[in-house]
């Protein structure tokens, strides 16, 4: 396959994925979401409600584009973009199997985080371009937390460069290959907080895709819809498409970090069609695992109080995220047979 | 008054409107925002019993600008009136109305001569589209109001109808 | 128990004039509030002079004897709780109505609410203030009449932060203005409210 | 202090309106913030968005015909306020009611204390960010709703009582159902606490947030569960025996705390403490008539005012009655406990952070349109 | 010359959007009248440079300069303006001699002298590299030659928290000491 | 320092037991009742709009117009019509319009109704585009229904 | 048709660079708002990190220095950027303005 063939494909195949996947993450929270609380979610609309996300989708296509008074037009139209695109740009690394992988570039780690930057800027233009007090509110408090969470976000993740020596997803991937005790989570040899690690991870990104329980930027009850509030029609689409394209990215790190990506929990490995196949569903297996975790989780728990978020950070995330760097580079330098 | 004037398309895609109304009607989000006692019912339509979100309608926003379908529960009180309009008008088209309640449909039991502080009806300043009767509506009353307004956007109604004994 | 103690104090008002100097923060704010108000209020700035004293006792003993002709002598009524659902019915002049407050303030008790009624055949409106206490049974009410056109009755909250509501709700009711209050516009009422829903000749 | 509020007035603040349509406010509750940042400088609370002139009606009609308006005050504990009007005009006018009636609605009375905090407690948690506990709630609520239809014949704004007693009798079906219901919430109750109560989000958001103190809460004559939750032990069922509740055991739950938390759990012990009501009502219930032997016709109470206050699922509830003799009320005076507990709002909320401020106002647990009335 | 429809003629005019972009960017912050639009144009010209950076065979300086510019300065800017900027509306060119014509001139100028330096200059390519420049050789150069200056960096950085904490706490006390 | 750590980890737990008891509701099955395709009989003492009661043996109504429902509505949105007519006993009931947009469902009508003519429908689901839908004339919908 | 390889010349570079420089120049000379000021001074900072990647790629014989330049540039600029905020933050809530010419005015 020549080359830009293959990176035609991916593109196509990288942007129905964000599409699809937000359209029916959308679709498995509610369901979810209703489950939870004993009751059925979408079910008229088509069969089991699977064309739920057709119908919103189309009526939010088809509703009224105007910009509501005292808006920021460029800005308030840029925005969604700024959140969207990036999202999208970063599924290219990910590798949902050992070979099928957009482009594999030694520095995927730092390019999905360079990438999420934009995305907190596109949010915080967005919620000044909305003219209104509650929208700036929750993007001033979007932006601390997104700052307060990347701080333990990226301790961990070098912590994890330490171990594995590499930025390379896909070589990060390889690093856990054999039997499922090899994932970085089970490494206690590694680092004895190795479980904590994954647990300050995973929470982190919650925090950074602004999901409840510290979904500042969308605290309802307190901000009406916060960031999101003047946004109609579209606009607010796409917010929603590129924050379920966040969630994926935060998950799919997550799943390649530290439960091991593609890798089968066996030793077990295919060549050719079949091993993509065989690579992907278990990346698929985990990444949805942990996608139901995070929606699990929004319909368990109360919002967290803004400050005690920061303090959530500053106090605890923090400190543990820095000893396990220490930690871990003693464990390296000191035990290396281990 | 009424509904304003939507200058009618030049060109008529017959198949597609169909679709978008089809959309329309499968995904119809209403607002965050209760006036009185029918708020509860309507609170009640959204909870485990009844559950709304069959119809795709329980998606519940705070804010007018992603709303479809205004639910006017409750009384509409003479110093509440600028706000309901206010919050109509920051809708974005296609919106609907829906009157639930005798409070909202003509003010209900608080009507009485000389009285000084509602409005008597959501109709006299909002188009409205559905009426739900009740003193508040029992849930599946509001569920039927859907219905109803479903039938009015795509022109057929897909749902059996339910005679009361 | 608290009942009689309370009668005893509230009798104060009624014979002991030295009362508004035993509580000069109530006094004060009185004097201060008729300061305020005195275009309106002409009557107010004598009677808190002492020369005044005397004649007040006796417009006291007026004023009940006209509202109550059984010829009750003047003080608190203990009222049978069974039938009237409270204990103490004190009927007092507006002014000294912060005076009372103040004593049932030091006694802990709580405020219910204030409310106004409007006697349209006497041309007066009184207002009705209830008092209760959280540890002992003990309502007491305190009321007040003014007259219908010009309405006003000393504010109580500097007393009771929780008759700021109440006051204000009686003033969009009925009109009365209670002088001193901070902050005396319509609450339940549209902002722009210039009517009274609750007098008996209000027409919408 | 006054100087640097004054100045932080004048310079760094900004205005927000909080409503009339907002999501925390349960309703059309307006709040005017003086904000600094997330700090609150000032609050003050706009009413009258829902002013549905009760009083007014009151004076327009006659006495029987006010009773409808009764459920629509506060329509998630509507059978108090039935239960405060029809108890005032029984005083006035010297009805008699017959013991069953009274035990009658007692229980039903009890029953809807119990849905009215639980749905307080599904909103509250709701306004704290979490959905789930809603839902559970109203799960729970649905089957006291399904009881007190059967026998009042509407799920919300109850026309039950009727002067002198009640509109119908209870039936087996329905002292069945109660008590079933009753050994289910007992068991449901275990799950509330460790979903909710024990939830470290929750405690981090509720303890030590929005203290009022004993003293804050008498100026303000704040009454029912705000006032239990200061450390008051004021409840009129106890305090003012009325109905047969002096026959009945219970305890009032009494925190010393103040603070959001300390509300948060009497409303949690007194549902507890209502079954516990319920059950032994059912016990002791007696046979006999639901309406006074002599049908009550026209009611005319001697001149004069009445008082009669009930302990609605928020406070105190009382009915001031002025009666000149006639079929219908010279004035009619509510008083509302929510009104009261509202007033102390700008004072509690004070340099608090606005999430906490609207997790106090979630902890008074408001009704709109019985502040309004 | 290269042909345009091969990889590196691709490549080329991929050049060029991102110079277009990097400029525009540019000519966004300092011209707009809305401060935020301006950190807007800021945010287009950092991405736009560590395009450039990309093109310059440096993909790590290009990702750090996203996630440090965008990221973190402009944000820190936007939340600046947030904070001290209540009305977008700035100011129109008036007073100062130095708006208008004449701070363009001077640009003019400024960019004319280093475009003329850098045309006239004959730069010579070094004879051989020592290494690939690879994300590896900056580490072990961060680590062995540059450790002193990266180690004041990272004092630098320090200092500047420290700073700007006490800087942001004494505008507080002063505001409240007026009183 | 132990108050930190203790707080951490009871903190952590009560957030796993939180999940624990909504995964366990996840697999319970749902509670929901589906309206338009399955619903809820109404209970006996249901209170919809009021009809009027036929008579057994003719189906007419057993009203005969007194009016004290239309004296005991405290919204005043029933009128009775009725005339006397030959051979009946008390008067007919020729027009009985119910306007039910302002109806409270007290049931002080029913109860003030010495003749047991009124009664509660079930009807407890309606709506409709149009607000005139809702002032019935109970005379003709008697009709219908037989 | 065929496109000349821009990407590889180091005097495009180096035209950039200084397009950058002269309109950071303008900016920091146009602009009468400490922010504006402190915008056009990062591109300065901008231009002048694109010589030294420029130079570093195409002169340099030990190839990370010009990119070590780069990151210093970068950390330096994070701290500026924190500083000059707090000190703007600081004007302003004593001045209310973050005007140049009325800070001067008012010499603190």
């Amino acid at each position: 396959m020549p080359e830009w063939l293959r990176v035609i494909l991916f593109i196509i195949f990288v942007l129905s994925f964000a599409g699809l996947n937000a359209a029916y993450l959308v679709w498995c929270e509610r369901k979810g979401a209703g489950h939870i609380q004993r009751r059925i979610g979408p079910k008229e609309v088509g069969p089991f409600g699977l064309l739920q996300p057709l119908a919103d989708g189309a009526k939010l296509m088809s509703k009224q584009l105007f910009l509501p008074k005292g808006v920021d037009p460029i800005l308030f139209m840029v925005a969604p973009l700024m959140v969207m695109v990036p999202a999208i740009m970063s599924f290219c690394v990910i590798p949902f199997s050992e070979t099928f992988v957009a482009r594999e570039i030694n520095l995927g780690l730092l390019m999905i985080f360079a990438f999420a930057s934009v995305n907190v800027l596109g949010l915080l233009l967005g919620s000044w371009g909305s003219a209104n007090k509650y929208a700036l509110i929750a993007g001033a408090r979007c932006v601390s937390q997104n700052v307060a969470y990347e701080i333990p976000m990226l301790i961990t993740t070098i912590t994890m460069v330490m171990v594995t020596n590499t930025m390379n997803l896909n070589e990060i991937v390889r690093s856990q290959a054999g039997w499922f005790i090899h994932w970085h989570i089970f490494r206690l040899d590694m680092s004895l907080l190795m479980p904590v690690s994954f647990l300050i991870f995973f929470v982190c990104s919650l925090a950074e895709t602004n999901r409840a329980p510290f979904d500042m930027a969308e605290a309802e009850s307190e901000l009406i819809a916060g960031a999101y509030t003047e946004y109609p029609g579209m606009g607010f689409g796409v917010f929603f498409m590129g924050e379920y394209a966040n969630i994926v990215i935060g998950c799919a790190l997550t799943a390649i970090l530290f439960l091991g990506g593609w890798q089968a929990p066996i030793p077990l490995n295919f060549g050719g069609f079949l091993g993509v196949l065989w690579g992907m569903s278990w990346f698929f297996l985990k990444l949805y695992a942990l996608i139901f975790t995070v929606i699990w989780i929004r319909w368990t728990y109360p919002r967290t109080q803004f400050y005690e978020l920061l303090n959530l950070s500053w106090k605890v995330l923090i400190p543990i995220s820095l000893f396990n760097l220490i930690l871990t580079a003693l464990q390296i330098k000191i035990f290396p047979w281990l | 008054m009424g509904k304003e004037v939507v200058q009618p398309p030049i060109i008529h895609f017959d198949t597609l409107d169909k679709i978008l109304g089809l959309g329309r009607a499968n995904s119809l989000w209403p607002m965050t925002f209760g006036l009185a006692c029918c708020a509860i019912e309507m609170m009640a339509t959204g909870a485990a019993r009844f559950d709304l979100a069959r119809f795709g309608a329980e998606v519940f926003r705070p804010s007018p600008r992603q709303c479809d379908v205004m639910i006017v529960a409750g009384t509409i009180s003479k110093k509440m009136e600028p706000a309901v309009k206010t919050l109509y008008d920051q809708m974005p088209e296609p919106k609907w109305v829906i009157a639930m309640g005798n409070c909202a449909i003509s003010g209900g039991p608080f009507v009485f001569e000389g009285q000084y502080g509602i409005v008597e009806g959501a109709d006299k300043f909002l188009p409205v589209d559905i009426y739900i009767p009740g003193c508040p509506p029992r849930p599946e009353a509001l569920i039927e109001g859907i219905l109803e307004l479903e039938e009015k956007v795509t022109g057929h109604r897909r749902w059996p109808r339910v005679e009361a004994k | 128990m608290l009942l009689a103690k309370i009668k005893e104090a509230l009798q104060s008002l009624y014979e002991d004039i030295g009362d508004a100097a035993e509580i000069p923060a109530a006094a004060d704010a009185v004097a201060a509030a008729a300061t305020a108000a005195a275009p309106e209020a002409e009557t107010l700035p004598e009677e808190a002079t002492p020369e005044g004293e005397e004649s007040k006792e006796e417009e006291v003993e007026e004023t009940a004897a006209a509202d109550a002709p059984a010829a009750a002598p003047p003080g608190p009524k203990e009222t049978d709780y069974a039938a009237k659902g409270y204990h103490l019915d004190v009927e007092l002049k507006p002014e000294k109505i912060p005076a009372a407050a103040d004593i049932l303030y030091r006694e802990n008790f709580f405020i219910e609410s204030i409310t106004g009624v409007d006697w349209i055949d006497e041309q007066q409106l009184e207002a009705v203030y209830d008092f209760n206490h959280f540890d002992e049974l003990c309502r007491v009410v305190i009321r007040t009449r003014t007259d219908r056109n010009n309405p006003e009755v000393p504010t109580i909250s500097h007393i009771y932060q929780g008759a700021n509501w109440h006051e204000r709700e009686t003033h969009d009711f009925f009109g009365i203005k209670f002088s001193g209050h901070p902050n005396l516009e319509p609450l339940l009422l549209p902002e722009d409210a210039d009517f009274h829903p609750l007098l008996k000749d209000f027409k919408a | 202090m006054n100087g640097t509020l004054q100045q932080d007035v004048n310079q760094e603040t900004f205005t927000l309106n909080l409503g009339p349509q907002h999501p925390a406010t349960h309703g059309v509750l307006r709040v005017k913030l003086v904000m600094d940042g997330e700090y609150i400088v000032e609050a003050e609370p706009v009413l009258g968005y829902i002013h549905r002139m009760h009083e007014k009606m009151g004076e327009n009609r006659t006495w029987a015909k006010f009773l409808p308006n009764c459920g629509r005050m506060d329509y998630l504990s509507a059978l108090s306020y039935n239960h405060g009007y029809v108890a005032a005009v029984e005083r006035a006018a010297k009805i008699e009611v017959p013991e069953r009636a009274e035990y009658i609605r007692v229980i039903t009375v009890e029953l809807n204390r119990i849905s009215s905090h639980l749905l307080w407690f599904g909103a509250f948690v709701l306004d704290l960010g979490g959905f789930t506990p809603l839902l559970y709630a109203f799960d729970d609520r649905e089957f006291i709703l399904d009881l007190l239809e059967s026998v009042t014949g509407s799920r919300l704004t109850y026309c039950y009582f009727r002067f002198g007693g009640v509109y119908n009798d209870i039936d087996d079906a329905f002292i069945a159902g109660t008590r079933e219901f009753i050994k289910k919430q007992r068991k449901r109750m275990p799950m509330y606490d460790a979903l909710v109560t024990k939830n470290i989000i929750l405690i981090k958001r509720l303890k030590e947030i929005g203290p009022i103190s004993k003293d804050m809460a008498r100026r303000y004559g704040a009454t029912g569960p705000v006032a239990r939750g200061s450390g008051i032990n004021y409840d009129v069922r106890k305090h003012e025996p009325y109905s047969v509740y002096p026959e009945l055991d219970f305890d009032i739950p009494v925190y010393e705390e103040g603070d959001s938390m300390a509300r948060y759990m009497v409303r949690m012990d007194e549902i507890e403490q209502s079954m516990r009501i319920i059950e032994q009502a059912l016990d002791k219930l007696p046979e006999g008539e639901i309406k006074p032997k002599k049908a009550v016709k026209m009611v005319k109470p001697e001149k004069g005012d009445y008082y009669h206050a009930v302990e609605a699922a928020r406070g105190s509830f009382g009915v001031r009655l002025v009666s000149d003799g006639k079929n219908q009320a010279y004035r009619l005076k509510l008083r509302s406990p929510t009104y009261s507990n509202l007033s102390l709002y700008g004072e509690a909320t004070k340099g608090m952070l606005l999430p906490d401020a609207l997790a106090l106002m979630g902890s008074l647990d408001l009704v709109i349109p019985e502040i309004d009335r | 010359m290269v042909p345009l429809f091969s990889a590196e003629g691709l490549s080329s005019l991929l050049f060029i959007v991102i110079v277009m972009t990097t400029l525009l960017g540019a000519v966004i912050a300092t011209h707009s009248e809305r401060l935020i639009r301006a950190v807007a144009g800021l945010a287009i010209a950092c991405i736009g440079v560590a395009g450039l950076y990309y093109y310059l065979h440096s993909p790590f300086v290009a990702l750090m300069e996203m996630l440090i510019y965008v990221g973190a300065v402009c944000v820190t800017i936007v939340f600046a303006v947030m904070l001290a900027d209540p009305n977008p509306e700035e100011d129109a060119a008036a007073g100062s001699i130095f708006t208008g014509p004449l701070s363009f001139a001077l640009g003019i100028m400024v960019f004319w002298g280093l475009y003329a330096v850098s045309g006239k200059t004959s730069w010579v390519p070094p004879a051989a590299r020592i290494n690939d420049g690879s994300l590896e050789e900056v580490g072990k150069s961060l680590l062995t030659n540059y450790s002193m200056v990266f180690e004041l960096i990272s004092l630098v950085l320090l200092i500047a928290i420290i700073g700007s904490l006490v800087l942001a706490r004494q505008g507080r006390t002063r505001t409240g000491g007026q009183s | 320092m132990s108050g930190y750590f203790k707080e951490l980890i009871s903190g952590t737990k009560s957030l796993f037991i939180g999940l624990g008891i909504t995964g366990k509701y996840f697999f319970e099955p749902v509670v929901t009742l589906q309206y338009p395709h399955e619903h809820l009989e109404m209970t006996p003492r249901y209170r919809g709009h009021i009809e009027l009661i036929p008579n057994e043996e003719t189906g007419e109504p057993k009203c005969i117009a007194c009016g004290m429902c239309q004296k005991g509505c405290p919204s005043g949105c029933i009128e009775v019509k009725g005339e006397k007519r030959e051979g009946v006993k008390g008067k007919v009931v020729t027009k009985y319009i119910l306007n039910f947009t302002t109806c409270s469902l007290c049931g002080q009508c029913v109860e003030s109704c010495k003749f047991g003519a009124l009664r509660f429908s079930k009807e407890y689901n309606l709506a409709s585009p149009r607000k005139e839908d809702f002032i019935f004339d109970l005379i003709e919908k008697l009709k219908e229904k037989s | 048709m065929s496109i000349p390889a821009f990407g590889d010349s180091l005097v495009t570079y180096l035209i950039i660079a200084a397009l950058l420089f002269g309109i950071g120049f303008y900016g920091l000379v146009h602009r009468r708002t400490l922010i504006g000021m402190l915008i056009a001074g990062e591109l300065i900072l901008a231009g002048a990190s694109i010589n030294f990647m420029a130079f570093n790629r195409f002169l340099a014989p030990d190839p990370t220095v010009g990119q070590i330049f780069t990151l210093f540039i970068m950390g330096i600029a994070a701290a500026e950027a924190a500083i000059a905020m707090s000190i703007i933050i600081a004007v302003y809530r004593n001045y209310r303005s973050i005007d140049v010419d009325d800070v001067a005015e008012l010499k603190g």
